[in-house]
């Protein structure tokens, strides 16, 4: 059976590890300071009583506010698992750093998270958009991207190729 | 020359084979010169068969128009960044000089040949004759020229051979 | 002096007898050689999480038929786990046994078509395919006895299962049972010891464990190099932990392996089936939910909906792809306000690129049917 | 010669043709004329059965692949789906031919054609019964292999003239596999030649006849290296890699359609039935049958052979999975070719023991027949003993069963080697290319 490390375990141990790295602890997860998260990470990956070695999913989600990386982590030697964080508050231009270098795998994942969510993953080796075309106006999964009836945010006014839209006729 | 319809496929073959010869120095794609090429061989093999040179006739498909122009083709394509043209070259008067020359000669020779016609006999098996003539008679220059295209060969292979595997056979 | 001919940019795919659907590969070749690859993808890109935002959660289930179509009843499963985690359902015993039963059904038609249609990439003309599909064909009879489909199968509910299975369902399954073993002996003995496909396939795309950890690849391919990590016994879903079956793991990591252990799987499978036929016990398919209300200044959009707390979830399974997740942020509303796909195939091919460079396309197609990708959970 | 069979004797459909020309010669036609009548003949009768059979074998091929493959094939058009065939041909008539923007028009027309001829042209020498043959050349066999060789420039300037890079990787393959194995095919009809001591096509038969021995008996591996090697030329599995389906979609002829694909398909068929027709007759005592010839006709005896040969191919198709260029490629020339260099220079040895010693056929041919086989098995085992092609080491393996989660169970297979396996200045270039 998998041992569920929380958001608050996972948060005391880096705190241990790498004092004031730790933005915010919550049971589900584990908020990381930006700038600190390679470290943590490769503190996660590396250390023999963690052994993170395996980046099961990282996504992105569009909490209104600000936007929030969530990495979910799996150790397959130990059978572990947790999920860690990162927020940027910059809507217009959000910037996130890439864990490429510690997990090759997230490569395809961030370029996913960058084309759908529109974050901008720093040091990725090839942040190119994945499922859309280059010149997609927008970022589909923000919840500002369409004023669409009920919508929780005021986002563009057309779909992007439709006449009228940004990228008229392109679409 | 004795029936007509030699005279006739001598005639016909003998205007494609030159025709093509022709159309291989003024086409200027090269793989449109080889395909020249390939006809004007093909004509040849066919003045072979009218002069009951069977052997030779089939020898010629088989070499000239099979593997010689085939290796032309590939050594075509292969070559990098080359232009694929048939280009203009500043040799242009020396070559047509030599042209002159080289047809002059073959002119005078033709004309001061006394073409005496030898006793045809019926049409005879030449495989046989051959083989005997190669491996009997002239069995040492058929030797040698094999000797030679070996020689050949392993020059070829040892031109092309990546410097790495000739270090490593040093070693 | 080496003969160095020009790079040469061939595009296998978006239509391609072999990419499996819309998937493009650009390769730029040395002659046969692969000096660089890279994925296009997108071409069946259908923005199931943006849409999944605007419908409740029951109706989200029949999206994730269509993600991994070939295994739609891992894919339900999955989400109905997220969503059960989510609000905290147990579902009942009877419940939990089809779903380990539907879901082993699903993983031995799944790998059928990957089996078959890596021999055909391998070259096999078609003939694999069809006798794999003999087999897929009466598993899919199964399902439309259970649901009525046949390929979207829309089966999971939140709580439990949509129907109980027909009291015919038992005897035909347990018939299959009898047959599927003799015809996967077969199967091993034409294809794992085929010698064309044993020189195809043996030493090609290699992955060592540490590498295969490190480009986050799941299931077959992960076990395949060798990490005996199987969701199912790691963390026991549905009614994994009743009944006992091993984990299949190769030794090389290469595409000869991945291949064996799809094969060793299907007998695991069938080990399953066996046990969980006889272990069935009766009683309610469905958990009572929460009687959901509506909220005034809601938008007008199904009243009587499930509401989920505000919350996170992330439940994951082994589909027969890897591991399938479903990553769910509920806000309190009838909708999920994010909904994330962790798609084994999407995942899958981050290693390709790594893979692929330096073998020839006839590799590259070999290894790219190794990895068994479904088009529809890739681009999702 | 006297041909005193009368014009009703459908043994041989050459009595007919002879009845016919003297009766044409009885009425003062000139010469030429009887020799223009017989040559129509035979070309109208050649092309006419081609056509038919390749129907009739397009229709074969997918019923028994489609059983093969629990299916049922062609059902609806006709009965049985015996139409299907015509339906298609029709179908291609009638599409509109495509020729790409980018294409060299005038190459990309021709080359349809330039394939579809050659292949014609080798049955001309093909004896289908005794008097049945149009032009018995007396280098029919090195005949054979000219024709054979021009579809390889053939399939080149389809390749390069679609414009396309699938194309041109089809043919780059079709051209490399055809040069290698054309050096096989050679030795393997030399090994033939040395034992009837003619290259002409019914003198071969004739020998076999005479001898009362079919020449797969004297050369098992000469039939062998054959048989592979006409595999490659018509592009069957498992030697199918120049029009690949799952790798280069459809090879040299991807980006040809309607009737112009049609010439291509029908041109694959022929050197089909030609590649047969050529085993059948070298091999396989063309149309006798030890005595049999008597009371059947000969070209039915020679159909039967040829339909037969051919049925090996699309077993082949209906089974086996394709090997990969280099593996082809390595195989003519690591494994077929200096076999049959030793077979051609055993056989060599053989005969001219024969002469020189001059045993009596019924004691020779035996101990000939028993020696071959004998080195064919014994050869084509050790030679891939020795290549490291050894019975164990392809055995297939199993999965290993635990139950343990997250132990790690990894050693790399032996000899595990990604890429062109065992070249080693393939290994050195991407050695070098790892370093760069």
């Amino acid at each position: 059976m998998t041992a569920v490390l929380t958001g608050l375990d996972i948060a005391h141990r880096i705190e241990e590890q790498s004092p004031g790295a730790v933005a915010d602890a919550a049971p589900e997860a584990a908020t990381i300071v930006p700038a600190r998260l390679g470290d943590v990470c490769r503190y996660l990956r590396d250390d023999p009583g963690l052994r993170f070695e395996f980046l099961s999913s990282l996504t992105a989600v569009d909490r209104l506010e600000y936007f929030e990386v969530v990495y979910h982590l799996e150790s397959l030697r130990l059978n572990l698992i947790t999920v860690i964080k990162v927020r940027t508050f910059d809507r217009d231009n959000p910037v996130a750093p890439s864990v490429c270098a510690v997990w090759p795998g997230a490569n395809l994942q961030e370029r996913e998270a960058y084309d759908l969510m529109g974050i901008y993953f720093e040091g990725h080796p090839d942040l190119r958009r994945i499922f859309l075309w280059e010149g997609f106006a927008g970022h589909p999964l923000r919840k500002d991207f369409l004023n669409l009836p009920g919508a929780r945010m005021a986002g563009l006014e057309r779909f992007p190729g439709e006449p009228g839209g940004p990228l008229e006729g392109r679409g | 020359m004795d029936d007509t319809g030699t005279v006739i496929a001598f005639w016909l073959l003998a205007v494609i084979t030159v025709g093509s010869a022709l159309m291989i120095v003024a086409v200027r794609n090269l793989i449109h010169a080889v395909v020249f090429m390939m006809v004007s061989f093909v004509g040849i093999a066919g003045l072979y068969l009218t002069l009951s040179a069977d052997f030779v006739a089939v020898t010629q498909v088989l070499l000239y128009v099979g593997a010689i122009s085939v290796l032309m083709l590939f050594a075509i394509v292969l070559t990098p960044g080359g232009s694929r043209d048939n280009a203009e070259t500043f040799l242009r008067l020396p070559a047509l000089a030599l042209t002159v020359l080289l047809g002059a000669t073959l002119a005078y020779v033709a004309i001061d040949t006394d073409w005496s016609l030898a006793d045809r006999g019926g049409f005879t098996d030449t495989a046989s004759a051959i083989g005997d003539a190669l491996l009997g008679k002239y069995v040492l220059p058929f030797e040698i020229a094999s000797v030679l295209l070996l020689a050949a060969m392993i020059g070829a292979i040892v031109l092309v051979r990546p410097e790495a595997s000739i270090e490593e056979a040093e070693e | 002096m080496t003969l160095k001919s020009e790079p040469f940019v061939v595009n296998l795919g978006p239509q391609h007898p072999s990419t499996h659907g819309v998937f493009r590969l650009r390769l730029t070749l040395d002659g046969e050689r692969i000096i660089d690859a890279d994925m296009v993808m997108g071409y069946l890109h259908r923005s199931m999480e943006k849409l999944a935002e605007e419908r409740t959660y029951t109706q989200n289930i029949p999206f994730t038929d269509r993600t991994d179509y070939l295994a739609a009843m891992t894919g339900n499963l999955a989400y109905v786990m997220a969503v059960e985690k989510l609000m905290g359902i147990e579902p009942p015993e009877r419940a939990l046994w089809l779903r380990t039963i539907m879901s082993e059904l699903q993983r031995f038609a799944s790998h059928c078509m990957a089996i078959g249609i890596f021999a055909n990439d391998c070259g096999a003309w078609q003939t694999p395919v069809m006798h794999m599909f003999r087999d897929r064909e009466k598993i899919l009879d199964l399902f439309e006895m259970a649901c009525g489909a046949r390929l979207t199968l829309n089966y999971m509910r939140i709580g439990g299962v949509s129907r109980d299975i027909p009291p015919e369902f038992i005897p035909a399954a347990r018939k299959l049972m009898q047959d599927l073993p003799r015809r996967l002996a077969e199967y091993e003995s034409l294809l794992l010891d085929n010698e064309i496909i044993v020189a195809r396939s043996r030493g090609i795309g290699v992955l060592t464990p540490e590498e295969a950890m490190a480009y986050s690849v799941s299931g077959p391919l992960l076990r395949a190099s060798g990490v005996a990590w199987d969701i199912r016994t790691a963390d026991p879903y549905a009614a994994y932990d009743k009944v006992d079956f091993d984990i299949a793991v190769g030794t090389s990591g290469d595409v000869y392996d991945r291949f064996v252990v799809r094969l060793a799987e299907m007998r695991q499978s069938l080990r399953i089936l066996e046990q969980a036929l006889d272990m069935m016990p009766s009683g309610p398919i469905h958990a009572r939910l929460p009687t959901a209300t509506a909220q005034p200044g809601d938008a007008p959009v199904a009243p009587l909906a499930l509401r989920p707390p505000v919350g996170e979830a992330y439940a994951r399974i082994e589909s027969p792809r890897g591991e399938l997740g479903f990553y769910l942020v509920s806000d309190g509303g009838p909708a999920p306000f994010r909904f994330h796909i962790r798609s084994p195939s999407f995942i899958n091919l981050s290693a390709l690129k790594k893979m692929t460079v330096g073998v020839t396309v006839a590799d590259a197609i070999v290894i790219l049917g190794s990895v068994d990708i479904v088009v529809g959970e890739v681009d999702r | 010669m006297t041909f005193l069979a009368p014009w009703y004797d459908l043994r041989d459909l050459g009595n007919a043709v002879q009845a016919l020309l003297d009766r044409i010669r009885d009425w003062g036609a000139p010469d030429w004329v009887p020799y223009a009548v017989s040559s129509l003949i035979g070309a109208v009768g050649i092309l006419l059965w081609v056509v038919l059979s390749v129907l009739a074998f397009i229709w074969i091929e997918r019923r028994v692949v489609a059983l093969m493959q629990n299916r049922i094939g062609p059902n609806r058009v006709g009965p049985a789906g015996l139409l299907q065939p015509v339906a298609d041909a029709l179908k291609l008539l009638l599409k509109e031919p495509i020729t790409p923007r980018d294409a060299d028009r005038i190459l990309f027309w021709m080359a349809p054609i330039v394939i579809f001829i050659p292949t014609l042209v080798i049955f001309a020498v093909i004896p289908f019964g005794g008097r049945m043959v149009l032009a018995d050349l007396n280098v029919g066999v090195l005949f054979l292999i000219a024709i054979a060789t021009i579809n390889t420039p053939a399939v080149f300037l389809a390749g390069w003239s679609s414009n396309n890079k699938y194309a041109l990787l089809g043919a780059m393959r079709t051209i490399a596999m055809l040069i290698s194995y054309e050096v096989v095919q050679v030795l393997a009809l030399l090994a033939v030649v040395l034992f009837a001591g003619s290259m002409r096509l019914g003198d071969i038969v004739a020998w076999q006849q005479h001898y009362n021995v079919w020449i797969v008996f004297l050369q098992p591996l000469g039939i062998l290296a054959y048989i592979i090697s006409g595999a490659v030329e018509i592009n069957r599995s498992p030697t199918d890699i120049s029009e690949a389906e799952s790798e280069i979609v459809a090879g040299y002829h991807t980006e040809y359609g309607g009737i112009k694909f049609g010439f291509f398909y029908q041109a694959e068929y022929m050197a089909g039935f030609a590649i047969a027709a050529i085993i059948t007759t070298l091999y396989l005592g063309g149309y006798t049958a030890w005595g049999l010839e008597k009371w059947v006709p000969g070209w039915a005896l020679f159909l039967g052979k040829l339909y037969a040969v051919f049925f090996i191919y699309i077993w082949s198709r209906g089974t086996l999975p394709r090997l990969r260029i280099d593996q082809l490629m390595s195989f003519a020339w690591k494994f077929l070719l200096p076999l049959s260099l030793v077979n051609v220079a055993l056989v060599g040895a053989e005969v001219l023991v024969w002469d020189e010693t001059g045993v009596s056929a019924n004691v020779a041919l035996p101990i000939i027949g028993a020696v071959n086989l004998v080195f064919c098995l014994v050869a084509v085992v050790a030679w891939a003993r020795l290549l490291g092609h050894g019975a164990g080491r392809q055995r297939g393996r199993r999965a290993l069963l635990t139950k343990e989660v997250g132990v790690i169970h990894f050693e790399p297979a032996e000899g595990a080697s990604p890429g062109p396996a065992g070249i080693p200045a393939a290994q050195a270039l991407r050695r070098r290319s790892g370093q760069a």
